[in-house]
This record gives structure tokens, C-alpha cells and sequence, in this order.
């Protein structure tokens, strides 16, 4: 296990392995593929158009969205590209795919057609293989990027990128502790390393691929350190194999001064690592998630969650961002609910789109420099522990706890963290586990959840964290005693 | 509250599911409220969670489902447990039970005839289905007896 | 025409002309209004309710709401306060009414009635007279507040505050350079000096009464200078008058900085000059209204304008926000449409409830020092125009351009600002007329639009006052080249 | 653009209305686009329209009306006109003409019942608009020629 750049030719037997995966495996050309990239218009093409909105200091708007028939697929994305006005386009891809489940998948294809009406919550591009996805490339105008969840994305990702999408989300950490349960650290480390190092291929070949590491995790409450922590180490993963279009995500927290820290202190660090690790060819871009956790069920405050993430994003400069709907806490949207997401979206991005709010103030700062320190703790442990190497430090940092996702369903994740909101609805840390922080950040952070029991006349407890689960999606930021 | 030994459910997250927020507060939920909950977490299997209900004699299972997928993980619930004897657990069911936006009515009378005994949506008030639960299993006992 | 304060006694031959202005005038029973007042539960007064707002630091959310028909009404407002949560209650007066037509007021009440559709735009209450108002007072759990847009409310004010009302919108001003074509200044200061004196008449008695000047105006591009000033001149009039509890207002302009800068200022201001004019007893809070011009025809992004509104006024600690609806640009809402505007806004400002986001930085600093030295100018001009009594000086002013409102219908306001919004969306002033702006002033205004010409690679003309005008409607906050 | 001296046409919002921002672009607009506007301003009478129509001679008569009562203002409008001798001048109407969201082709249907010859929406296209205005007074002209 250790992080260093896998051999090209090396590969090779491990690919022809993966593409027996599933009989559309067989489709793939490679050198076809490049050809078919390299031919792609420039419209088409994901790091072009994150370069483009970076240079033009642009948001670009983003929707989820998949479902299991290639030709309802089709329209769906051509109606959020029209009626959307969306920038860059998804391809959210269904669970069991993510799961390597191709036969549920192709069961999950058959009932849809039957029952005409979609019973898969995503669209299973490995069933569909290289032509079908090629239909999808071929019929809409924006760049496409792969949304996924799959800890062993191998064939995903030969089958689509082969299919010429040029953006792929996720990584060895982010695609595993909160997607997977009994996945090893070690084996998605592994899985994910191939498929950087088949970016980076496509890359050498002058065939340009974004990666996307996702910073969201469980989407519930992440202090900003453990979600931006996570970032660096997958881009320095992802730029060690080659990739060289990299953009990092952080999901909104909803305390804006936290969430503009965190943002910043984002763009800031992960150049400074990638710098100090060598790396200088590189384009890193940064994507804001509109709120991930749990929404409210009433579509105008659900409209509201939505703009005041878009309001986060404008003002945090963010290169991208990723569009909730009406209906999140409902089901899958329509999708007329999600191009009204995408709409409320646009309105308040234009707004803001030339309005600076300078964030070098006090408050600002104070929190940037926090969440900077404690990113360098869990860094610096995690170097320690892999003895100079990432891959191995993070089996080991998660093993040992000293890296620990809040509400990560995997069993290699210790799940001793406990986030919790202060008065101002910072999110701190009530159990920090074996996260390895100073003595100063820890009372910091016990001292800013102390305040709040006091506002609120009742001891910092497990409630607390209950009912800040529920917050936002009852209406507030902060949970109340019920 | 009643007196006597707690009463057993077992609890889950169904298929490839892997929303584990809401695993965590039923969790913590059901046993503050005097339930003894056997937690499997998520990606459960149908038969992991009928080994489950056999091993500690369990009187409910509660099934999660979230991500949409829920039609297709349990469908045939209820035969297998039949199959494997279990056939008078009391079988629960929430979430976002199917993919999309579909009138609960409709979902919930789709899970009944699965063989659910209830279904519920995910705004649920918990203290109402824990009062449920116990109701049922109660009742259960009495029927029994 | 001066300002002093009206003698109480020599008030009485008006009041009987003026209750003579519509049969219902005759049920005005003044002692009797006042016991009401003062038996009405604490939770039904306004004032009391800017108190609580203040001292915990609440933003009160209230809708605008009227129609034609009584029991109608009743089950709107009831609507608006259960399912809208609304934390304070209006009744938004008919366009008729406003304009003391209550003959063709009550045509609108018999079509309605004929048609089982409303066809007036607003609830006609000198119609509809004591007892029919007071059935609304005793129907709803909430502080009720007249809002309107009349010239001369002299009779709609005996009506409604003998019916138990507890705040009164509007002002001499800005009740009808805004709203009315042909009314002479010297008209409507003194019908709203009768207006205020009979609030004041009620709060010497213990019935105290809220007094809101209308802070928007014409609601389109408003320079914050030209609202704070004249706000500042109606408190002025209103507190003479012995009115206690005042409520000044400012529209939403679009730009952060300059949105909070404005509430700063204002707040800062209006105590400077009601304490300099001798005045200690009363008690100041805001309202903060959502975008008050064009607004766009698709729900989504009226949505979103709707929670950047909710955003601002959280931000900037206004007491009180008056919330639109997503069907804006439309027409008169749906009680439903209104109950979504207000749980989108109360979506957002409980999130954002304990945030506090440090201004007191350059920038804001910077526009927050302009709008006071603006306003002053102003001020300064008008005092000077009045030889010391605010009331000549409001009509001398406007005669002169000194005061000049953009986009007003009046004849009496001369029309020859022009605002503009400058490459960051400030609103500056293209035009500024007779306004009386130290060149220093002029100047940076103007040097802030050339910078936006430069952008924008055109002039500097009228044809980008037209675009700004369009801008929101149209999804973006400065206007566009077409 | 056509030859000749620019059409003249009535401009004004009707009733107790005071919305004056559209007012005033329209008349920037119609002046820019070549017609000889006489703005009435907000607060406009029938009579008023109709005076100033008959002594300017113009060819039409655009009402707007933002504020809700346009059913009760524009009523017997047609009807004015023909009493005082101006039958034929066309009339046109925009806004929000109804209290509330009605169906455009309801609102459309009701106004023309009215005897209003084009009837728009707020978020008309003003180049569609003033394109059908140009069109319309050429053809009356054409058919009284
Ligand atoms: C957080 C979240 C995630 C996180 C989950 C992290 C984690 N490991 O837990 C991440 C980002 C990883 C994620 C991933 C995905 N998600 Co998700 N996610 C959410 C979100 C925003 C909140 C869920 C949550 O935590 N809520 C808070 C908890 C407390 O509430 P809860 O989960 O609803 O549980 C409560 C109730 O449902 C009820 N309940 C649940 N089960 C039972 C059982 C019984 C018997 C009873 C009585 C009550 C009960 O009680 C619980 C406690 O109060 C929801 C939308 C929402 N609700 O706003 C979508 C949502 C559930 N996700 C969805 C989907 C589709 C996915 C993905 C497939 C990606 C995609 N296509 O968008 C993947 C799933 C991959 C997989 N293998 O499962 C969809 C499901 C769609 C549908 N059913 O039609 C939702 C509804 C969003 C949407 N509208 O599209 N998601
Ligand atoms: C700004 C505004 C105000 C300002 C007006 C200031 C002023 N003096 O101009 C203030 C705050 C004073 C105000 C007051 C009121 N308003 Co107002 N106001 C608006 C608002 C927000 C914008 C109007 C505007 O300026 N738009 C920008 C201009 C450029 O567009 P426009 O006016 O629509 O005009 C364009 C088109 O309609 C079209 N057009 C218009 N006429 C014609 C004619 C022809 C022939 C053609 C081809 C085209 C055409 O072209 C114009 C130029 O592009 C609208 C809602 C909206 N649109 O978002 C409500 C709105 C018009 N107001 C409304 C109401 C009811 C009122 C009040 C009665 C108060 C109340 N009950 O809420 C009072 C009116 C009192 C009175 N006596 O008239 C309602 C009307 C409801 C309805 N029809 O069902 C609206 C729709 C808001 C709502 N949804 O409730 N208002």
C-alpha cells in the first residue's frame, strides 16, 4: 500500500481483469477513446470550462440527475441544459452500480421499462456501456461529469470515460467511509489509485480529464477541517498519478462567516501542500455544495435553503456549484423541480455575481486560521502514521481514529467524532475521539459549545446533536430543545 | 412504559443503502424510549435481518430504506420470513420509500401489500411509531396468549 | 404650514369635517376606541411587539394582505398567522380607498360580491367602517398594522385606530410623492400631521400606536440617501406630533454592502436627529423590506430574491421585514403564494438568527460614511430651505429639487434624479438634479459609473437606467446590454 | 420605420393608479422607436385619454394599468369613445390588468370583449409590441384610404 505512481503497462493485466467485469467491459478502446476526446468540441470539455469560470470569475451551476433509461436520460439532462440553464451537466449514477451490483442494476433497468416509471435512483451507465453513454455525450451540449458514490469505480470509469465524459467525482476516502460499509481503506485506496492513474493516462495522451474529490462526505454537520483535510490528501492521491484538473468540494456548513473560512482556507492550503509535495502543473478549482444534510420537506423553505447556499457560493467565489431541488427532502426530482432549483439558483448568483464582500475581518480570519491549524494536525498525523506516505498514513490515521467521519456508516471509520453547532451555529467538535488536536483547539472548541448550553439552560449533550441534525430541515439552523 | 423485560426489534438499513444519519437517531431513539434494538446498520440483506430477528428473538423488525431503491429490496419480505418461520414478526418499513415523489397513499398501500405492517414517511414523528410499536407487539402477545 | 405641534382642542372642527367625509365616519367614538386600546391583550399590540422584536432580537415577518370582502379577509389573515406564521398582521387598503374614492370603493365591494372574485386590490375599511374592521381585530391573535399608500388617511386613520388598530403606515411624504399624481406637499403635511396627532392623542391616552413612514418610495433604485432622509424628516414630524413608537423603513437595493450600510446609517442617523431636535421618549426599531421593484415572473427566482431579502434584513438586525410572494411580478397572491414568501423567509432568517457577520469593515464603512454625509447634505438643505421648521422645508425642498424622488408620479416632485447602479450594483446617481451634493460627492458617484462604463465597454447614459430597472425582473442585479 | 411624420399615439396608466416606472419607460421606448408619444402620466381618466387623443389626432391610445382595477377602469371604454366622435382610434392595453393570476387568454378574452383591439402581458416583448402597433395603424389607414 503506498501512494507512488503506478506503472502504465503495470496496469494492464489488472485492466483487462476489471473490463471482464461486466460483457459491456469489452467495448473499451483506449486509444480510440483519446481519438474521441481529443475531437470533443471545446463546449464539451470539463477542465476547460472550470478554467474558463476561474479566469471569468464565474459560478458554474450544476444539478444532480440520473435516471435508468438512456433515451428519458437524455431528455432529462437536455431540459436542465434549456429550461436549467445549467452550466455543466450530471450523470448521477444508480446505488447498485455504485455497489458493483450490475445484475440488480440490469433487473432494476427491466422493471423501469416495464413499470414505466423509474425504479433505479440513478442512471447505470456500466449496464449501458460505451455506446449508450456515448448517446448521452453525443446528444447535449455541456461538458459531463460522472456523480457516483462507488468505492471500486474501476469499470465506471473505463466505460465512461472511454464514452468521452470528462469529469469524474469522488475518491478513495470520500467514495468509501460515507458510501460503503465494510469496504477496507486499503482496497478503495487501491481501486482509486487505478482510476486516477487512467485520468492521468487520458491526460498524458492530451486527452484532459477533471477530478473530483467529494468534500461533502456524510453531508451532516462535517466540521470544515476533517471534510478540507480529506480534499488535500485525495488531490495529492489523484496529482500523484497524473491527474492535472483537480477541484475540491466542501459542502455548506450554514454559519456564513464558517462556511467563507472554509472556503478560503480550502483554496489556500491544498496550494500550499500541493506545492510542497512538488506538484506545480496543476489547475485546482473549488465546488460548493448547496446544504447536503437533511432538507426541509416544504418546498419554499426548501427554496430558501437553496438560495441562501447559492448566496455562500457567490461570495465565496466558488468555481462551482452543486444545485439542490424543491424537492430534496421528498425523493428524486422531477425534472421541472430541478431546473427550479436551478433557476433560484441562477438568480442569486448573477446577483451577486460582481459583489465583493471583503471576509479579511476578524471574525473571518479567526476562523480560517482554526481551521487551518486543525487541518495541519490531522495532516501532519496522517504523514506521521504512513511514514511519509499518504495512502498508508490514511489506512492508519483511520484505523487508529486520528482521521474519523461523523456519521460514516463504514466500519473502518471509528465513528467516535460527534459534531455539534455553537450559538453562532459554527460547527464544533463535542466528541472529537482520537482526532489528534491540541489541547488549545479541543478547549476551543468545548468552550464555544459550553456558551451555547448556557444560552440554551441545558448541558452540552447527545440531544444537542439530534436536534442539530433536524435543524435545518425544521427551520433553523441550530436545534432547540423540542 | 411497561413493565417487564424490554421488548427486542431489530433495526437496518435495506439493499445498498447506505444513509446512515437517520440509522443513528432511530438507534438512540428506540432505546431511550425502553426498546432493547439489535442495529445492524446499513446494507442489510433480507436474510441478515431474519437472522437477526431469529437470534434474539425479536418481536419487530424495522426496516429503513431512503435511497429510493426500496420497491425492489423488499419486495418478497414477508415470503421469506415465512420461508424461514418468522412468519408473525411484525414488519416495519420508512423513509423515502420509493424513487421520486409518488402520494404516500399509494406507497404506503404498495408496502402493505408487500406485507408490511406499517409504512411510514420520513417526516414521521417518532414518539407516534414508537407508540405504535409497542401497541402492536402487545397486541401481538395478546393474540397470541 | 409649520410643524408645531396641533392643538387638540383646535383639531375638533376638522375632525367632525372629516368624519363627515363617509357615513361610517359617524360610529368614530373616541373615549370608547381608547378603553378598546387599552383592554386589547398585550399580544394584539403592535408597539409591544417592536419591543419584544428588538429586546431579543427578533425579526418580525409580515406579509401584505386585502381584500375586498370582511369575512374574506378575516380568513386570509387567519391563513397568513397559522399556516404563514406570520408574527404581525396587515390589512392592505384598496387603490380606491387610498385616493378617498369611496363611492367607486364601493362598487368594487358589490362586484366582488356579484362576481365571487375580488375585484378591488385591497381590503376598502372606511367601507367597511368600525364595526367591520373591528371584527377583524377580534378575528386574529396577532398586532394589526394599516397599510396603504394615501395622500390623505385623516378619515381611514379615525376608522381603523378607533377600530383597534395599533400601527399606521405612511407619512407625508411618502404617502404621496410615491403614490399620488397631484397633491400639493402643504396638503398632505398637514392631513398627516392631523394623522399623527390623532396617534398621539391615542398614546397620551395609554393607547399607544406604531407609526411607520413608508421607507421604499417609489421601490425602484431608491438611493439610500434620498429614503433615510426623508425618513428622518417624517419621524421628526410624527414624534412633534407626540407619536412614540416609530418604525422607520428602507428597500431592499440589492447590493450587500450597501444594504447594510443603509440600516446602519439610518439607525445611527435618525437617533442623531431626533435626540438633537430635543426628543428622548420614544422608542426606534427598522423594517426592512424584500425588493420592492420588478420583480421576475418565474416562481424560482422569485424565491430567491425573496431569501437574499430575508438574507439582508437577518444581517442587518432589522426589527421587522415585510415579506413578498412568489407571485410578485404576477398579481395579487394567493393567501398559499403568501404563506410560501413567508416560510422561505422564515426559512432564512431563523438560520441565520444568532449569525453575526462583523461589518465594520472598510468597505462597509466607506458607503455607511457616504449615506450619512449625503444624507446631511440633504438634511442640512432642507432645515435651511425651511428656516428651521421641517414642514415649509419638505415643500420648499421639493419645489426646489432639493428633495427629488426617481420614478415618482407627482407633479410636485420634479423628476430629474436618476439613479444608476454602478459595476458592483451600488445604487449611485447618474442624474442627481438640484440634489444639494458637495462636489465631492458628485463625483464619486460618478466616478463609480465610468467604471462601470468601462466594463461594460458602452456610455454612460440612459439606456443602462432602463436595463437596471429590468435587471432582477430579468435575473441579475445590474442591468445588461440587450 | 416608415416615411412621413411619426404616427402620434396616447400614452397613460388609468384609474387611481399611480405605478409610474413602466409609464416612463414606455415612453422613452415608443419615443425611441419613433412615435410621437403625449404621456398623460399615472392617474388617467377615460375622458382625459380621449381629449388628448382628439387634440392630438392620434391614431391610438395605449392604457396600461399595473395595479388590479383594470376591469373596473377600462370598462365602457369603447364605448366613450364612439359617444365622443372617436370610434376608430385603436385601443390598446397592457400590465396587470386583473386582481390576481388569471389565465392570460381569460384576461385577454374578457379586455377584448371590452372593445380593446391588443391586450398584453407585463412581460411583453415592447419591439413585438410596437412592431403590432405600427402594423395595426397602417392598416387602419390603409382601410379608411
Ligand atoms: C445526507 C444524504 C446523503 C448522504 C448520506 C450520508 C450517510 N452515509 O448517511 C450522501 C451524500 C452520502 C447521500 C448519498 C446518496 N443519496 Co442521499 N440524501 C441525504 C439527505 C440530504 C438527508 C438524509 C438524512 O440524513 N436525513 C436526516 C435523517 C435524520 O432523516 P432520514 O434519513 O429521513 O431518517 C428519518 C426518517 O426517514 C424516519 N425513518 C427512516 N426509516 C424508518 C423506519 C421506520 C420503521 C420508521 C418508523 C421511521 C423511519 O426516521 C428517521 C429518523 O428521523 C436526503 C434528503 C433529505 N432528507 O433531505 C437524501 C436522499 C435520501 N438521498 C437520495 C439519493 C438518491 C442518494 C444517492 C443514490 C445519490 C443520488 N442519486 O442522489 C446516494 C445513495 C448511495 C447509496 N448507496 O445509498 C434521495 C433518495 C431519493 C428517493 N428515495 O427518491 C434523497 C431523498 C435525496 C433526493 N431527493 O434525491 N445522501
Ligand atoms: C414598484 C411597484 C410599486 C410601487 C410603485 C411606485 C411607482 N410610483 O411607480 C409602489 C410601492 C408605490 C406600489 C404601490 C402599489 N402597488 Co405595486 N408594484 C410594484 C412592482 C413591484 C413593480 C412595478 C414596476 O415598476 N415594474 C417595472 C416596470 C418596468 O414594469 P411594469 O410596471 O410591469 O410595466 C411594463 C409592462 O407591464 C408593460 N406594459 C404596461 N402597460 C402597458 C401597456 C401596453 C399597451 C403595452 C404594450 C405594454 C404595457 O410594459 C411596461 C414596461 O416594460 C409590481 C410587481 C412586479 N411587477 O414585480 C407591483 C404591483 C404592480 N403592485 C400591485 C399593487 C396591488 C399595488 C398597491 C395597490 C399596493 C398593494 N395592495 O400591494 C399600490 C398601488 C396604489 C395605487 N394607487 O396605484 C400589484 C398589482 C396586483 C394585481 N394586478 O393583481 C403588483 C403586481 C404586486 C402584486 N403582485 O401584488 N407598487
Amino acid at each position: 500500500m503506498s501512494s507512488t505512481r503506478l506503472d502504465w503497462e503495470e496496469m494492464q493485466t489488472e485492466r483487462e481483469q476489471v473490463l471482464q467485469g461486466w460483457p459491456t467491459g469489452n467495448a473499451v478502446r483506449l486509444e480510440e477513446a483519446v481519438a474521441y476526446h481529443r475531437a470533443l468540441p471545446v463546449g464539451k470539455r470539463f477542465p476547460q470550462a472550470m478554467r474558463v469560470a476561474q479566469a471569468e470569475n464565474l459560478v458554474l451551476l450544476q444539478p444532480r440527475a440520473g435516471v435508468p433509461l438512456i433515451d428519458e436520460h437524455i431528455k432529462l439532462l437536455k431540459y436542465l441544459e434549456t429550461e436549467g440553464e445549467a452550466d455543466v451537466l450530471p450523470t448521477t449514477i444508480d446505488a447498485y452500480t455504485r455497489q458493483n451490483r450490475y445484475t440488480e442494476a440490469a433487473r432494476g433497468i427491466e422493471m423501469s421499462l416495464a413499470e414505466r416509471h423509474a425504479l433505479l435512483n440513478g442512471f447505470p451507465a456500466v449496464n449501458h456501456g460505451v455506446d449508450g453513454c456515448r448517446k448521452i455525450v453525443e446528444s447535449v451540449g455541456r461538458p459531463l461529469q460522472v456523480r457516483h458514490g462507488t468505492p471500486d469505480a474501476r469499470l465506471l470509469a473505463e466505460i465512461t470515460l472511454a464514452a468521452g465524459f470528462t469529469s469524474f467525482e469522488g475518491g478513495a476516502i470520500s467514495y468509501n467511509i460515507p458510501y460503503a460499509k465494510d469496504v477496507p481503506l486499503e482496497k478503495s485506496i487501491r481501486d482509486w489509485r487505478y482510476v486516477d492513474r487512467l485520468a492521468g493516462f487520458y491526460e498524458d495522451q492530451g486527452a484532459a480529464i477533471n477530478r473530483e474529490p467529494f468534500g461533502p462526505l456524510t453531508g451532516t454537520l462535517i466540521p470544515p477541517c476533517i471534510g478540507n483535510a480529506i480534499g488535500i490528501i485525495e488531490g495529492l492521491l489523484a496529482l500523484q498519478q497524473g491527474v492535472k484538473s483537480l477541484t475540491l468540494g466542501y459542502g455548506q456548513g450554514g454559519n456564513l462567516i464558517q462556511d467563507l473560512a472554509a472556503m478560503h482556507a480550502l483554496r489556500e492550503q491544498a496550494h500550499e501542500y500541493f506545492r510542497a509535495a512538488g506538484f506545480v502543473d496543476f489547475h485546482l478549482t473549488l465546488v460548493f455544495h448547496q446544504w447536503m444534510g437533511g432538507f426541509p420537506e416544504d418546498e419554499a423553505k426548501a427554496f430558501a435553503v437553496i438560495a441562501l447556499g447559492a448566496a455562500v457560493a457567490a461570495l465565496a467565489k466558488a468555481e462551482k456549484i452543486i444545485v439542490k431541488t424543491p424537492y430534496e427532502a421528498l425523493g428524486i426530482p422531477t425534472k421541472e423541480a430541478n431546473a427550479q432549483g436551478l433557476r433560484a439558483t441562477r438568480q442569486i448568483v448573477t446577483m451577486l455575481q460582481d459583489q465583493v464582500v471583503r471576509t479579511d475581518h476578524e471574525a473571518m480570519r479567526r476562523e480560517s486560521d482554526l481551521i487551518k491549524s486543525e487541518v495541519k494536525c490531522l495532516l501532519d498525523a496522517v504523514w506521521q502514521a504512513g511514514e511519509g506516505d499518504w495512502a498508508r498514513g490514511v489506512v492508519r490515521a483511520f484505523a487508529d481514529g486520528l482521521l474519523d467521519v461523523p456519521f460514516a456508516p463504514s466500519i473502518y471509520n471509528r465513528g467516535r467524532v460527534l459534531p455539534m453547532r455553537d450559538n453562532e451555529g459554527f460547527i464544533r467538535l463535542f466528541r472529537s475521539g482520537a482526532l489528534p488536536f491540541s489541547a488549545e483547539i479541543r478547549d476551543y472548541h468545548r468552550e464555544r459549545l459550553e456558551e451555547r448550553a448556557r444560552a440554551e439552560r441545558r448541558p452540552v449533550g447527545f440531544q444537542m446533536v439530534t436536534d442539530d441534525i433536524y435543524a435545518i430541515s425544521k427551520g433553523r439552523l441550530k436545534g432547540r430543545p423540542r | 412504559m411497561t413493565a417487564g423485560p424490554p421488548h427486542c426489534i431489530v433495526l437496518g438499513v435495506i439493499g445498498a443503502d447506505c444513509h446512515s444519519v437517520g440509522n443513528t437517531i432511530l438507534d438512540a431513539f428506540f432505546t431511550d424510549a425502553g426498546f432493547k434494538v439489535v442495529n445492524l446498520g446499513v446494507m442489510v440483506s433480507q436474510d441478515e435481518f431474519i437472522d437477526a430477528a431469529i437470534e434474539s428473538d425479536a418481536k419487530a423488525i424495522l426496516v429503513s430504506s431512503l435511497y429510493g431503491h426500496g420497491e425492489i429490496d423488499c419486495a418478497g419480505f414477508r415470503g421469506r420470513c415465512i420461508e424461514r418461520g418468522l412468519g408473525g414478526v411484525l414488519l416495519y418499513v420508512g423513509g423515502n420509500l420509493v424513487v421520486g415523489r409518488r402520494p404516500f397513499a399509494e406507497v404506503e398501500a404498495k408496502f402493505k401489500a408487500m406485507g408490511f405492517d406499517r409504512v411510514f414517511p420520513p417526516g414521521v414523528d417518532l414518539d407516534a411509531a414508537a407508540a405504535l410499536l409497542r401497541a402492536d407487539i402487545e397486541e401481538a402477545a395478546h393474540a397470541r396468549a
